[in-house]
């Protein structure tokens, strides 16, 4: 693996519920994957990094052009969400009700870029969808719509940004999701945004071929390529989908 | 037996003037006779309106005679016309601590005089004799811009009492309580507006009629009359 | 029908209505988004014009606003006019007696905003300021409504807090409640019929206009 | 301090919300539910009380509840006594008079409850009466403590419809609101001041403990 | 594939949107799978089961003990929601805000049957969490307590009910999803409540060993077993999974 600049730095301990996070991962990566059971801290490790909620203890220090610490606890730096570059598509997706398609994907980008809407929505295969109401989609529908107007909004960032996706494709099914995964990862290499996206889909993490972060129990189980980290969960599976053709 | 019976009670409606001066004269008469007054007050026009739509009253002690007699009219008085009760006054009220002390007539016009207060002329009968004296003394014209207007006499006394406004066009029965001797002065308005001849009539519909017979006979004697100047009012004769 | 009364009722109803979004909008936001004794407090002040009858507090605010006291003294000094019995002055009172309609309904909208939406903003770079106006007050639209109805609507109808520090001037701080009150007391009740029919129609009318406009049902969210 | 018109007080604030509530849910929760020219008036219809003046509408309703129309003579008849000048005529003048504040924030509330909390109830086989009180009343509890809160400290300091169709008759319609007014009107200063202290201590400690159990923050559901 | 007895009638014919809706299948396996792509109408079918929605056209039959028409355009009968025997689990768990993980669980359970409770939470890996509140769980958290809520209703129904899922395990990684489903399908089985389960995932399909519904664009495709009907979408996923072993 070709060593490149980290653009990352991610460290937090802290105590939730029952769970005590001791986790610590630098992004070098174009795409990173963060894989791990329900219930182990996957969506708590995205909102400490986009400043939606404060660790106990830790650091995050985005490497751009300019080097910013974005959370410190030691000196108590604390940038709120929408001062540090990042951009985030929640677990579930909370369109803003009252805003059609292309107004949610329009909310995060400047007007100058307007352009980038258009092109989101045909991405994503929305423009049929453009004008609908978000009470009018399904599921997943809505999913694609969540993840457009977050990397919409991400490649419009100036600076440079880091797009955070909580299991974006969970309610797609393989052949849509494995066809926006590989548009969608040319579309930001394009524009240099490093994405960290949350899957518990082995099959997500092989299409994307990225680095994968294995998460259990609030801890970093193990980091590296997806063909090693997840070896073990690709053979289970394949195991799974063979087992009834011998049956019968 | 008699002993034990409960305290005889009198359900009064009394306008607004007379808030000074029910107290006094309630304790006398239940001094007098053990008969205890309830009284109810507000502006004689909202207790004529209140009557007329059943208010359960034994006697209304109004302001002037016209709010009475719309009760008589009405059928709802056992009384062929209302009975006057006592005389009014109207006087010119300043605060101490105003310029305009010492306080006359002429000071209505003064150029330092931004605010009048007066009662409202269309249900106050104090209201109605302050713009009848005003027109009577051509001063009218020169102050209207000036005049605001309480709903009540006790409100009018309010308004210059605060200082809101620097004259008052106030009742007497007001302007002669402890409370606003210590703090203000007043001149009697000339006598130049029609006679504020307070009425009273009982209703026909009250269970007690010869207790509020009573109590009006009361008011009329010799003694209370006498008394009538003592608490701003006149004597009916 | 008294147009000069109607007039300077609708200027009331409307500057006050105004002012009190003004007011109302920043203070419910922020009692909505938190919590301590402090919000509870400031709550609790915010209601309290209600228990008191409108003359008594009409009362209060027009010896506070008259020349014995310092602070009508130096409002005065720097309105260039006493505030009683000005137009002035009734905005004064109708604001404050109109704060807990306009107030509590938004606080009520706000709590009931998903903290998810915020997030969602937040995550998409929007400014708390730019968030306030273009999540929350949207998503809470029926609580801003009841809020401008109510607060309008009351400041139409007030009476005695008008009345109080009004001082009944035609065509200054004679509202139409106090001439449709003044023709009522005078035994005028055919003006009074008139003039409260006339009110009662165009209120009517108004607030069917309005929510005839309302979204419909139940909301349509995130959770179908 | 007037112990009789405080206990007078409580008993008809306590009376009208309830009476209010009663009468509010349903009210409200039927024009929130749906959409349509119907529920538009009936919401218009609601909220006119408040634009006359409460003399005014005190007085409409003396002369209706009294000996002078056919509706005050039949429910004279039914009642036993004309409801005007007693408790119960002050209880129907407050529960009009304060309708408005009692539906409004209801259907504000309910309008943000979320379709789908209502069809995963019926999807667990909840009855409509069930969902109702099980679902969209813990989740509208924001609006009913908006419309509680209103409507009694409302009818704690309602003054114009309670002197008009009360009369004023002390012990019997006197509420601590007039009495108050009374002493204010008698230049009865420092009783008038000592009753409104007590008021307003009274209040302010009551809606501070309301308030501060209020749940933290905008609301938390499920999109964070 | 033994002919068992048929538990319901389903026909649709509806406009929604773009989509036209032209569905008709038997429900005759104790779990059936409704396996579509994203915007297919999965969810719709669901909800005009359940009696949240009012097609234009059609009729369902449920086959009880006693034959019920819980929709019949024709004649106008429509059976709301809550007086048919069926429960479900919408796509996005609305989990009731104030209500502890137990309270919801307990919501469609009558009392007397309250020992239901308990079992759902145990076999959903709840137990830790009965006295959470919703807004404190993760995604796959949140996704079983709705699952183990429907559930445990349809497990009580006392005349026979049928439970509809709508993409239950979306949330969840496959190791529990498997050991959930193995369980659930035993669980339901045992109280003979027939399941009509919605999903993008073949390998949930092939897991369950179901009857499979093939729908697209509103129509039935194909319905069988599942390694008939979906043997497409399992060779696809292999090589998938194959590809980058290979690769390097
Ligand atoms: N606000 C909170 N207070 C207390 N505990 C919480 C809170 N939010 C989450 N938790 C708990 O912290 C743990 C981690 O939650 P998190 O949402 O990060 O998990 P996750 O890895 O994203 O899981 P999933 O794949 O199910 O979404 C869970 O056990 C959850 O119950
Ligand atoms: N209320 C509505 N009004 C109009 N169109 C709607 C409505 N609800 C859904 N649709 C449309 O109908 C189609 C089918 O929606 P449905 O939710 O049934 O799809 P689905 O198969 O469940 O998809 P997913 O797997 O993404 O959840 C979608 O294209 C959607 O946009
Ligand atoms: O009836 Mo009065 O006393 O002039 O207000
Ligand atoms: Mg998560
Ligand atoms: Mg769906």
């Amino acid at each position: 693996m070709s060593e490149t600049a980290t653009y990352l730095n991610f460290s937090m301990r802290h105590r939730q519920g029952t769970l005590a996070f001791d986790a610590a991962f630098a992004l070098s990566r174009p795409w990173t994957v963060l894989f791990g059971p329900s219930g182990s801290g996957k969506t708590t490790v995205l909102r400490a990094i986009a400043g939606l909620m404060r660790p106990d203890e830790g650091r995050v220090v985005w490497r751009g052009a300019v080097e910013t610490t974005w959370f410190e606890s030691a000196d108590g730096t604390f940038l709120p969400a929408y001062r540090r570059g990042v951009r985030l598509a929640a677990q579930v997706a909370a369109l803003f009700p009252s805003r059609t398609v292309r107004q949610n994907i329009a909310y995060g980008v400047p007007s100058a870029s307007a352009a980038i809407v258009d092109e989101a929505l045909e991405r994503f295969h929305l423009t049929g969808l453009a004008e609908s109401m978000p009470w009018k989609l399904s599921g997943g529908e809505r999913q694609r719509v969540a993840v457009a107007r977050a990397a919409a909004s991400a490649i419009t960032v100036e600076t440079g940004s880091l797009l955070l996706l909580d299991e974006p494709f969970a309610g797609l099914h393989l052949s849509l999701r494995d066809e926006l995964l590989d548009d969608l990862r040319g579309w930001l290499a394009a524009r240099k945004t490093p994405v960290l996206s949350v899957t518990h889909d082995v099959g997500e993490a092989f299409q994307l071929d990225a680095e994968v972060i294995k998460f259990a129990d609030g801890r970093v189980v193990e980091q590296g390529p997806v063909e090693t980290v997840l070896a073990e969960e690709r053979t289970r599976l394949m195991e799974q989908l063979s087992r009834l053709q011998q049956k019968r | 037996a008699e002993a034990q019976a409960p305290q005889k009670e009198l359900h009064v409606a009394a306008a607004a003037d007379l808030q000074p001066v029910m107290p006094v004269l309630a304790a006398a008469y239940e001094h007098a006779t053990g008969v205890k007054l309830i009284v109810s007050y507000g502006s004689s026009a909202t207790l004529a309106t209140q009557i007329l739509n059943g208010a359960p009253m034994d006697i209304f002690l109004a302001a002037d005679f016209v709010f009475p007699e719309k009760v008589v009219a009405a059928g709802l008085s056992d009384m062929k016309e209302p009975t006057a009760y006592a005389k009014g006054a109207l006087v010119l009220w300043a605060r101490k601590d105003s310029p305009l002390q010492p306080i006359s007539m002429e000071k209505l016009t003064d150029p330092r005089v931004t605010r009048i207060a007066i009662a409202n002329e269309l249900h106050a009968p104090y209201g109605r004799a302050a713009v009848a004296a005003l027109k009577k003394l051509n001063l009218y014209d020169k102050v209207s811009s000036h005049l605001v207007v309480a709903e009540n006499i006790a409100q009018t006394a309010q308004f210059v009492e605060s200082g809101n406004a620097q004259l008052g066009l106030i009742s007497l029965t007001t302007a002669n309580t402890e409370h606003f001797r210590q703090i203000g002065t007043y001149v009697l308005v000339p006598t130049v507006y029609p006679e504020m001849r307070q009425c009273a009539v009982v209703m026909a519909k009250s269970e007690h009629r010869d207790d509020a017979h009573a109590f009006l006979d009361w008011l009329l004697t010799p003694a209370v009359q006498g008394n009538m100047s003592k608490l701003g009012l006149a004597a009916v004769q | 029908m008294d147009f000069e009364a109607l007039w300077l009722t609708l200027r009331l109803a409307t500057g006050t209505t105004a002012i009190l979004l003004a007011v109302a909008l920043p203070l419910a936001w922020w009692i909505a988004s938190g919590k301590g004794a402090g919000r509870a407090v400031v709550q609790a002040v915010v209601a309290l014009p209600l228990v008191l009858p409108p003359t008594v507090l009409g009362f209060y605010l027009l010896v506070m606003l008259g020349p014995l006291t310092a602070p009508g003294r130096l409002l005065t000094r720097l309105f260039g006019h006493s505030l009683s019995f000005s137009f002035s002055g009734l905005l004064v009172g109708s604001v404050l007696y109109s704060l807990p309609f306009a107030v509590q309904p938004l606080v009520a909208g706000f709590g009931m905003v998903d903290r998810g939406y915020i997030e969602a903003s937040a995550g998409l770079g929007a400014s708390p300021w730019r968030t306030f106006w273009s999540v929350v007050m949207p998503l809470s639209r029926g609580g801003l409504l009841t809020s401008a109805v109510l607060a309008f609507t009351h400041t139409v109808g007030e009476f005695g807090v008008v009345l109080m520090i009004g001082g009944n001037i035609p065509g200054a701080t004679q509202t139409l409640s106090i001439s449709l009150y003044d023709q009522v007391q005078d035994f005028n009740y055919k003006a009074a019929n008139q003039t409260a029919l006339v009110l009662v129609a165009v209120s009517l009318a108004a607030l069917i206009v309005i929510y005839s406009r309302r979204e419909s049902g139940v909301g349509r969210g995130e959770l179908v």
